[in-house]
């Protein structure tokens, strides 16, 4: 679960190197949900500096490479501006309830946010 | 939640019935958490789990009666806490220390909670099996 | 000089370190907005320490914020109450002014 | 200056009443300056819920009605996916230099953020 | 029971929660991540306090965020390193994992 | 910044000099304020006004040596700090006791700074026309 947005906090970066860290040592995701400000994870507009790394596309070649289900709040989404049509590659919009579905059906669930 | 209906009618049709904690430690307006917490509980009620809340730190001024929000043009979505119950989300827990050192007891509270010491709230969140903070 | 703070103070340092800096030496004022306004309460750590701010410097807090979190009845004496017009006001009273965010 | 994004703090809120408070008194708004999240206050796509204030068309009525120039910091936007494409009316996206030829032409500069 | 901590303990009472509501009663263990690796620095307010926490709890810090912010040279003894890797092993080891957010 | 030649080469043309703060309360990628305020300082140089930066608080660790930032994936952007002094960038001034209740001092940090007690910092903000906090 992803709480916060690209760039303004660390929460974004800190949970894709645990998801790296996490498939590296052989375990499964089965889901990451993106919550709160960490909706704008999720749009295909960011263009950051060429020195700087670039939060969004590094979700979807995570999703690409490894089948990782990358869910964003609706309701969340619809209060800031993410929509099909500015939605990255690998990301899905779906309910509150995957969030939930998660926790049952995963053994761990873990939180990054501010 | 009834726990002995529990696992029947669950909204995954899993049958697995774990224990979610969902802690509320932010205020409420100052910041979105509160209330975008508040729609998880309420969507977590649907899926038949053992679910409580727990309000620690600023998390209180959530329950604060007199919530008067028209002047800053925000939602009061104080009322919700009333209706919990009617979702069967009936186990609120709220730590004595983060009253106190606010000037708070129970009696300013929107809807009947138990009050726990630290330890007790420590020895709650150790039993879950998810817990969720906001 | 005008300070605004928004922050909880039992939540976060903020309030603190804006009262050690910037209101000792007198003539300022402290203005208490968003969750900043918890600061403004009685028989809390926090209001204690606001009130014996009050000998340093003028205390306000923005009463749209307080009623919006039902703290109005628990109001510290002598925290002078605006509303957006009076924090306008206080804007232009003061020569500068600083979020401490 | 306005530093968060709508909804996820109190900040954009307080800067439009206040805004408002400023223009009923008589007084000129110079220019409201977008940064860090607060460029997310840009973003035409959002839909809040029906019973909640929408506080994008809000600032940009404030601009129609009132002629306040709202800018957005272009290198803020592009980090986090606010471009011309989503932008909007009322909104304009500029360089920091804005916010400093604020700060010198104006008799205050009132600062919201987290 | 893993408990999470990302705030620094300077600015935010989130580590002081932490310690006095869910880091009792021993057999818990607090990860300290992003800001909140300054609270392992010795010589500081902070580390005096997470010291003292030891005798209840193993305190862990990230190392990519203790190297990132500089403070690798003054860390508080008998706190231990885990790279990212580490930090996935001990969501492992524990049944339960809270975030302070 | 030279103050006898601010004026007149000023960056918007109207000869206007003006003291700027700028406040770093915020330590280092925990969240993009240092950064993003970094780059509003740096813009400022090209407007020719008489600037002071301040470092308070977790501020105080965005001027720390030796930070490596390569396992976080973000940019080290520590050396811009000592890159000030080409924008004429001069007057950095520390609270001490930020620095106490951290255990650091001035010989911790990455560029030579003035260090205020609390009361001198407090002093010199009320001085400042435009003070902005990040």
């Amino acid at each position: 679960m992803v709480n916060e947005g690209p760039y303004t906090h660390q929460a974004s970066d800190s949970a894709y190197l645990f998801a790296k860290a996490t498939l590296e040592k052989g375990h499964q995701i089965h889901r990451v949900f993106f919550y709160h400000d960490g909706v704008n994870n999720a749009t295909r507009l960011t263009e950051p500096p060429q020195d700087d790394r670039n939060v969004v596309t590094r979700w979807s070649k995570l999703a690409e490479d490894h089948g990782v289900d990358l869910v964003v709040c609706v309701a969340a989404a619809m209060r800031r501006g993410i929509r099909d049509e500015n939605l990255a590659p690998g990301f899905r919009i779906s309910g509150l309830g995957q969030l939930v579905e998660s926790g049952i059906q995963a053994d761990r669930l873990v939180v990054f946010g501010d | 939640m009834n726990e002995t209906t529990g696992g029947i009618e669950d909204g995954d049709g899993s049958g697995i019935v774990k224990k979610f904690m969902f802690v509320n430690r932010k205020a409420p307006y100052g910041t979105i958490y509160a209330l975008e917490g508040l729609e998880v509980v309420l969507i977590s009620a649907a899926f038949d789990q053992d679910v409580s809340m727990v309000f620690l730190d600023d998390g209180v001024y959530q329950l604060a009666k007199g919530q008067h929000t028209k002047a800053i043009d925000v939602k009061n979505f104080s009322p919700t806490y009333r209706a919990l119950e009617g979702y069967d989300i009936e186990k609120l827990y709220v730590e004595r220390e983060s009253l106190e050192i606010r000037g708070l007891n129970a009696g300013d509270l929107l809807v009947p909670v138990e009050v726990l010491s630290s330890a007790a709230m420590g020895d709650l969140m150790k039993t879950q099996d998810v817990v969720i903070g906001f | 000089m005008l300070h605004i703070v928004n922050k909880s103070p039992f939540e976060n340092t903020t309030l603190a370190s804006c009262l050690r800096v910037a209101c000792k030496g007198g003539g300022g004022a402290l203005l208490l907005i968003e969750d900043g306004v918890y600061a403004a309460t009685k028989n809390s750590i926090a209001g204690n320490v606001v009130r014996s701010a009050m000998g340093d410097i003028q205390v306000y807090a923005l009463w749209p914020d307080v009623e919006a979190r039902g703290i109005q009845d628990r109001v510290l004496e002598g925290v002078k109450m605006v509303d957006y017009g009076g924090f306008v006001d206080l804007v232009v009273e003061h020569s500068n002014v600083q979020s401490w965010l």
